[in-house]
């Protein structure tokens, strides 16, 4: 404690010196902040200069100058990138130096200085009013947080819980039951797991021997490093990527339904009378209009008759039938047969597989999945649709949901079952009129959308959930054609109603429409550019796909049924009478070749890498060496 | 009164005390890492490093932070993530491993057709890597750790192209030992854990290319 | 009221400290996912897709738990060989038979015999068809890593990659001569083997090539060990051989064009006879990056079977 | 392998000295330098494999040397340390009672645990890792760090906040820049207080879950004890200072997870420091004397609030507690999805399920993210990452749950100790905000 008067010099100098140390360090601050931030800006050793230049002389291998100048300019910017680091180094010690003298020059002031307190002016101790006020502010900042934790927690929770489990789960392809304590069992060994899906029994024959075993065999993988050995080898019950899927033909019109196949070496030529290039021709037991569907190397088909329904597996290397299925005992199937056209039949709903199981649908409403060796995994029947041509809307699939397009007189709705269990996940309602067309899955870059087609219009659900996500109306009559896809635009067509060029997109709209010509039975067909139209009286019509203009068209003379695929850009036409005109898929028709089946045909033809797979009204036929 | 508060007082005092007696000795008793008792400070006199159950805690052992280069994946993060500037992070060269290729991947930019150690031609951002010839046709690399930054450039070219036997460590002469690392927080592979002090590298070296080799990667999923 | 303003400099000091925590913490910082010393490898490893003249046929998934060698035996079988045993295929890729032994089979070769040699570590065992053992070769030296084996009708040539030479023994495991030793008066430059891939073959007319990887080139050698002829070339695009040392692996074709594997930028490609680059056969895409040790073999019909160990699979391909 | 050669491998080289430059030069002599191939014998083996190439020319390939990381035994001189400057700090304030001795202590401790230590490990951050520690068996506490987070509240159990009064580096830094140190008011006290809860709750929190060291990831001083740290833990650690300038000791009063521990354990502390060694005699001068708005006014007069209605509250509050402990709790749960999405799990997680959705949807992506990169060399299946991050998930549910009950319960208790009844006649240091930095006693004229 100091008597007397305070050192008044010694003060003014120390109160001096803290002033200028803080400028000092005020400014340093100020320069190393600079500094550093064009360091950041500008990264020495990171010039885009340099990389323009270093390209510069990759291409001017001999250009001496150039790479002196490239010399040059390392160096410096190697200099300072070092010079910036001991900058920033040394200002910092300066800083804490200054920063010192600050901070010893106001406590030795403050030494100085230091004397008694004045007594504080008398004011009332207000301890009472204090204390009931900081009880008060306890309860309202205590109040203030949990209002605010809850809102930050509702505004920003994402239910990320139940997508992980969704997702884990949705891999393993495991129903609800087991989700949590079977994703979480993932981790154990592979031996365990082949067990485990054998005694599932679903999809388990193969793939699960297969892991157990020796070897899978897996043919026709097109050279690809998405597809990872463990999905399809391990994971027997895991449902199959997309990529995996639009490597195979799993249902009518391809992957997605919509008419293209990215398969190469499609054969060009063949005649099936002779035998020219027909690998092998299989005669199916009962006659049906549903299409070839292929996983890795087995086809599946059915046929039906007014008193049996059946499935088939074909080897597709071989043709041989591998197993036949017969569709019976299924609880609710109506003992009375359907009325149908004969243009229809029994068995006009094309089957649809992702390598596990695969589904068919009967003219009756029959549902039925088998496991890839041909036994029942579960059936259901979904009622006699109220159809008076006769069901044909084809069966489609995404990643574990089974999807259903029963657009029939009464209550129309589009359903999504569970593959595993054929339990209804979702079931949306539609206000439409009957239809025969199938449904698509497109990639519209953001999402998948599932898209159907019945009077009064084209309408696009969430696959995943039945959601509608858009409708468009454009479309009238007794709708059979399905869609089209391509370049971002959908494509819709009916006789007697038009053709129209729907954009998708956050708010889809009719680009361009047409009715020239239009089709009754055989979908259209877009690619990135056009958009091919097919008239059931055999004329076909090419337009720009982005803007409706004409480039040209052709009559082939005899009516089509099956819808054209799109195969390596060429478009394949089968007609009635089992012709198949195959054209470039160009803005000039040029008639590549046409190529005869021997017999007619309703059906569209499935590809692989170098095969092709049509049905004709007796035979299995694969094209291909 | 003051009695009773005084007891309350003692009272409480002895309960924050049995805590705290509690913590400790739960948290001494539980933490067993045998990985890291093996052949270690307080365990190399009993002779059974690896079966040894005596609970870490009480083995002292300081644990330090390194990076396990089969895990790295040379994103360049230890570069800019580290609290140190330049970073503690820097490359190792397992000498052991070289090939002493004249065509260093590690060395040079890919596409250079002079092998030669021209500015134009060098992957390094701070020429820290060295190339010095030694007979034809070998050449050693040298990394000269003052300028080495740690950004992973020639390791990632060496293990593309080359053994891999430049690699990524934490210099343990630079690095702080954060209680948690900032690199670690931020590395994308998991590739940074804690290892005792006494086995502070985590080096690999040959052998297990490429015959023994088919665990490190693994096969990629989905 | 100059107390007021101070507290409210604090506190809003205060505030900012607890505001940038908050900020920091909870936000996903993408900027910094950014790697400003990038080593964009991707660029390198993208080809031109029209120069591919092979696409993927089939697929085969041994059981073995490693897989390291294949080659191609009577009628194409395909025989592959990895830890502790060996699988035979059919051409079409149906099992044909397997059979274990113990060690990491590091290369194989078929006699017309159809007995099979297979380099495990730094010895030759000898099998037959049924994985009856027939003969296990001396090792050379501990230090041997035997990476590559081919036999002809009367010689085995085996490629050490330990010791950088290449033997040749006759069919019985005798060991007749060194081939490859670096020997200025016969113009040998010697092999430069930096990395443990080091493989050799027998062309179509007999002779021996070895993969002189350190080099970037193919030697063909005489059975005395005098050089004969070498090409390839050094390069990051598609007609030379990538990094530091390749091609790591590489076999013959029917008419004597050379398929090579390389590592580093993983691809397949041909080459003619004379060293020409043909065409990529599997581009890098097809591979998991880095992955190294594509073992390769062609049968009689050019099909180009590829051991792939990281996806462990045989990828046969086929041309277009 | 002949026997000489690895007795030749296994020789233990100097490094040239120019690499044992280092830049405090202090390590230079705990740097002992090992040859890596010796230290890990099957690497030794596996070297042996693949031969180097057969040099000619007189080349000796040089050994890779790798420096060792700070002697262990120094990690016990920092406890030692702790103890013997806890003891110090201890007698000068309860014994000594002088601001200058103990103000010189903080200056020592600045100077070893802040600028010769740097700061780490130190007892805040040692909440962590003793959480870690008890909820995941696998990770390692040394003893050391241990006795760092018990000493200073087995000392602060008999002796009150002596550890905070000079021996925590993070305080003596503070306490040098309280130069206006202005009273901040009930209000602001009262609300601010809640903060260090909060934050040791998210500390523990985000340490048991194995998430994140938060206390270290903003601790605000420990670049400047390096003179090395990313430009925002400077601007952190600065802005802190200055606004230490008017508000005294910051980070001790409204951020240190540490201080909770410290107030709670204070309050009952056996001997806690005095304003006056004797009698008070009500000179009022200490009143204003303490920067840290600890001192606590004579109380003589009675509630205004009757005593019955006393009762009735502290009753509805006994009532309330639970509810207001499982109101918070709910919230807390709810904050699970926000909280996890700190940890790097569930991140990745959310990563690959994007992608996922992007791959099924056919779309191929171009440019993978490192975590991608990683993940897909790593060799887990895409359920093993989920399964991994919905138990996370579970964790911060549960933990969410238990967090929000503690900032509930923190809440709710200080309310009830606003509502016990008070009569002093002198005036007293709050037992669990004092520092014990021994200003007001400075002011005390009654000296003993």
């Amino acid at each position: 404690m100091k008597t007397g008067k305070p050192p008044l010099n010694t003060i003014k100098l120390l109160e001096n010196i803290s002033l200028g140390s803080a400028v000092f360090a005020v400014v340093l601050c100020v320069l190393i902040i600079v500094n550093f931030i064009q360091v950041r800006r500008a990264d020495p050793l990171n010039s885009p200069a340099m990389t323009v230049l270093v390209e510069k002389l990759q291409n001017d291998p001999s250009n001496d100058q150039l790479r002196q100048e490239i010399r040059t300019l390392d160096l410096i910017a190697r200099k300072a990138f070092f010079t910036a680091q001991w900058q920033v180094r040394t200002g910092g010690y300066l800083l804490f130096i200054s920063i010192l003298v600050l901070v010893s020059c106001i406590k030795a002031i403050e030494l100085i200085r230091s004397k008694l307190p004045e007594e504080p002016a008398a004011k009332p101790l207000m301890f009472w009013e204090t204390r009931i006020l900081k009880r008060h502010w306890l309860v309202y900042s205590g109040i203030a947080l949990v209002v605010l934790t809850l809102l930050l927690a509702w505004l920003t929770h994402n239910d990320l819980g139940k997508d992980l489990r969704n997702a884990g789960s949705g891999e393993r392809g495991a129903g609800s039951g087991e989700r949590g304590a079977g994703s979480r069992e993932q981790g154990a060994g592979s031996g365990e797991r082949g067990a485990g899906s054998g005694e599932r029994g679903a999809g388990s024959g193969e793939q699960g021997a297969g892991s157990g075993n020796s070897a899978t065999v897996i043919s026709d993988t097109a050279v690809t490093s998405h597809q990872s050995p463990v999905t399809s080898h391990d994971s027997a019950t895991a449902f199959p990527s997309w990529k995996e899927v639009t490597d195979n033909f799993p249902s009518f019109r391809g992957p997605g339904g919509i008419g293209v196949t990215e398969r190469t070496g499609i054969p060009t030529s063949w005649d099936g009378k002779s035998g020219k290039n027909v690998k092998w021709k299989t005669p199916i037991p009962l006659p049906g209009y549903n299409s070839p569907v292929i996983w890795n190397d087995k086809l599946f088909l059915s046929g039906a008759s007014e008193t049996k329904r059946e499935v088939y597996c074909l080897d597709a290397i071989s043709g041989k039938i591998l197993w036949e299925t017969p569709v019976q005992k299924i609880p609710g199937s109506p003992s009375q047969v359907p009325g149908v056209s004969k243009e229809t039949g029994l068995a006009a709903p094309t089957l649809t597989t992702d390598g596990r199981w695969v589904f068919a649908i009967f003219a009756n409403g029959d549902l039925i999945a088998l496991d890839m060796d041909g036994r029942p995994v579960w059936s259901k029947n979904l009622g006699l649709p109220a159809n008076h041509y006769g069901h044909s809307s084809s069966l489609i699939m995404y990643r574990d949901i089974l999807i259903v397009q029963f657009d029939q007189r009464n209550s129309p709705a589009v359903i999504g079952l569970s593959a595993k269990t054929g339990e209804q996940v979702w079931k949306t309602a539609r206000n439409v009129k009957i239809s025969w067309s199938s449904p698509s899955l497109i990639n519209t870059g953001k999402r998948m959308e599932l898209l159907l087609a019945a009077e009064p219009s084209v309408t696009a659900y969430d696959p995943l959930t039945g959601k509608e996500l858009w409708s468009i109306d454009c479309i009238s009559g007794e709708v059979g054609p399905s869609l089209a896809y391509g370049a971002g635009i959908v494509f819709s067509v009916n006789d007697y109603s038009t053709l129209s060029a729907i954009q998708t997109g956050i708010s889809p709209k009719v680009l361009w429409e047409n009715n020239e010509f239009l089709s009754d039975v055989p979908s259209p067909l877009a690619s990135d550019k056009y958009l091919f139209l097919l008239t059931s009286y055999g004329t076909a019509v090419c337009y720009d796909a982005l803007n409706g203009t004409k480039y040209w068209e052709h009559d082939f003379g005899n009516p089509v049924y099956s819808s054209p695929m799109l195969a390596e850009d060429r478009v394949y036409i089968l007609d009635k009478k089992g012709m198949t005109y195959i054209i470039k898929a160009d803005k000039v028709f040029s008639l590549i070749s046409q190529c005869p089946l021997g017999e007619g045909s309703f059906c569209t033809p499935a590809f692989t890498n170098r095969h092709i797979f049509i049905r004709g009204d007796k035979n299995l036929y694969c094209i291909g060496k | 009164m003051p009695n009773r508060r005084e007891f309350l007082n003692t009272l409480m005092r002895g309960g924050i005390l049995a805590a705290l007696g509690l913590i400790s000795g739960s948290v001494i008793l539980r933490s067993r890492d045998k990985n890291a008792c093996s052949g270690g400070f307080a365990c190399s006199s009993c002779g059974k490093s690896q079966s040894c159950s005596l609970p870490a805690a009480l083995a002292a052992r300081q644990m330090v932070w390194q990076l396990d280069p089969s895990k790295c994946i040379q994103c360049g993060r230890c570069a800019t993530n580290c609290v140190m500037t330049p970073s503690a992070v820097k490359c190792t060269h397992a000498y052991a491993m070289c090939g002493y290729c004249d065509l260093c991947g590690g060395y040079l930019k890919p596409g250079t057709k002079t092998l030669d150690t021209a500015a134009e031609h060098q992957l390094c951002p701070t020429n820290a890597l060295k190339r010095k010839f030694i007979e034809d046709p070998f050449f050693e690399y040298t990394v000269e750790e003052e300028l080495c930054i740690g950004c992973g450039k020639c390791v990632k070219g060496c293990s593309a192209f080359g053994n891999g036997s430049l690699q990524l460590q934490v210099r343990h002469d630079r690095c702080k030992n954060c209680n948690e690392c900032s690199i670690a927080r931020n590395c994308p592979s998991q590739a940074f854990t804690r290892v005792p002090a006494n086995k502070p590298s985590l080096l690999k070296s040959f052998g297990k290319e490429p015959l023994e080799d088919a665990g490190r990667k693994g096969v990629r999923n989905a | 009221m100059k107390q007021k303003i101070f507290i409210i400099a604090g506190l809003v000091m205060l505030a900012g400290v607890i505001a940038i925590m908050l900020a920091d913490f909870f936000s996903s910082r993408k900027a910094d996912k950014a790697n400003p010393y990038d080593y964009k490898m991707g660029e390198l490893r993208k080809t031109d897709s029209t120069c591919n003249g092979y696409i993927e046929q089939l697929t085969i998934r041994p059981a073995l738990e490693e897989i390291h060698a294949v080659a191609c035996g009577a009628g194409d079988r395909i025989f592959v060989a990895g830890k502790n045993g060996l699988e035979i295929y059919q051409k079409d890729g149906k099992p044909d038979g397997n059979f274990r032994f113990e060690g990491l089979a590091s290369c194989m070769a078929l006699d017309k015999k159809g007995r099979i040699f297979i380099g495990i570590q730094d010895h030759v065992e000898v099998f037959d068809q049924l994985g009856k053992p027939c003969g296990k070769w001396n090792s050379v030296s501990p230090e041997s890593m035997l990476t590559s084996i081919a036999v002809t009708d009367s010689y085995a040539y085996v490629a050490d990659a330990g010791k950088k030479i290449v033997y040749r023994y006759d069919l019985n495991g005798r060991l007749i001569n060194r081939i490859g030793e670096k020997d200025p008066q016969k113009n040998v430059p010697g092999f430069i083997v930096p990395s443990p891939y080091f493989d050799l073959g027998i062309g179509k007319k007999g002779e021996l090539w070895v993969a002189n990887t350190g080099r970037h080139s193919l030697e063909q050698f005489g059975d005395d060990g005098s050089l004969q002829s070498a090409w390839g070339e050094a390069s990051m695009s598609s007609d030379g051989f990538c990094g530091c040392c390749n091609p790591s692996h590489f076999a013959f074709l029917s008419d004597g064009s050379f398929v090579t594997s390389e590592k580093g930028i993983e691809r397949v490609k041909v080459y003619s006879p004379q060293g020409k680059y043909l065409c990529m056969v599997a581009p890098p895409s097809a591979f998991i990056e880095g992955t190294k040790g594509l073992d390769l073999a062609a049968d009689s019909k050019d099909r180009i079977i590829v051991l792939d160990p990281e996806k462990k699979q045989l990828r046969i391909f086929v041309k277009k | 392998m002949p026997a000489g050669k690895e007795s030749e491998m296994r020789k233990i080289k100097p490094l040239p000295a120019k690499a044992l430059k280092t830049p405090a030069g202090k390590t230079a002599t705990t740097v002992i330098l090992t040859l890596v191939s010796a230290t890990l014998s099957t690497a030794a083996m596996a070297v042996q494999r693949f031969p180097k190439p057969e040099f000619e020319s007189a080349y000796t390939q040089p050994q890779t040397l790798v420096p060792l990381p700070r002697g262990e035994f120094l990690a016990w001189m920092d406890v030692f340390v702790l103890v013997v400057s806890l003891s110090i700090v201890t007698w000068l304030v309860l014994k000594k009672r002088s601001r200058l001795l103990v103000f010189a202590m903080s200056v020592f401790s600045l100077a070893y645990f802040g600028f010769y230590r740097e700061g780490c490990v130190c007892s805040i951050g040692a909440i962590q890792n003793v959480s870690l520690a008890l909820f995941d068996n696998t990770f390692a506490l040394p003893l050391s760090v241990l006795l760092f987070f018990i000493l200073p509240l087995v000392y602060t159990a008999f002796f009150g906040r002596t550890f905070c009064a000079a021996v925590c580096p993070f305080g003596a830094l503070q306490d040098l820049f309280a130069f206006k140190p202005q009273a901040l008011g009930s209000r602001l006290n009262t609300v601010l207080g809640i903060l260090p809860y909060c934050y040791l709750g998210l500390a523990v929190l985000f340490a048991a879950t194995g998430t994140d060291f938060i206390i270290c990831r903003y601790d605000p001083f420990v670049g400047i004890f390096r003179f090395n740290a990313s430009f925002g833990m400077f601007i952190f650690g600065g802005i802190l200072l200055l606004s230490g300038v008017f508000i005294a000791r910051p980070y001790c009063r409204f951020l240190c997870p540490y201080g909770v521990l410290l107030n709670w354990t204070s309050r009952f502390s056996r001997r806690h420091i005095t304003i006056t060694p004797k009698e008070c005699i009500q000179c009022r001068l200490c009143e204003h004397s303490c920067p840290y708005d600890a001192i606590e006014i004579p109380v003589t007069s009675k509630s205004p609030e009757s005593r019955p209605a006393m009762v009735k509250k502290m009753m509805l509050l006994t009532i309330l507690v639970p509810f207001m402990v499982l109101i918070s709790g709910y919230a807390g749960s709810r904050m699970q999805d926000t909280l996890a999405g700190a940890d790097s799990r569930v991140k990745l997680a959310k990563e690959v399920m994007a992608l996922s959705v992007m791959q099924d949807a056919g779309n191929s992506i171009q440019d993978d993210s490192f975590e991608i990169k990683a993940y897909k060399t790593s060799g887990k299946t895409e359920s093993q990452v989920y399964s991994e991050a919905s138990a996370v998930l579970k964790k911060f549910y549960i933990g969410g749950w238990l967090f929000g009950g503690f900032i509930g319960l923190a809440i709710a208790l200080m309310i009830g100790g606003r509502m016990i009844p008070v009569y002093r006649t002198d005036y007293v240091t709050n037992k669990g905000r004092c520092f014990s930095c021994l200003r007001c006693v400075d002011y005390c004229p009654v000296k003993s």
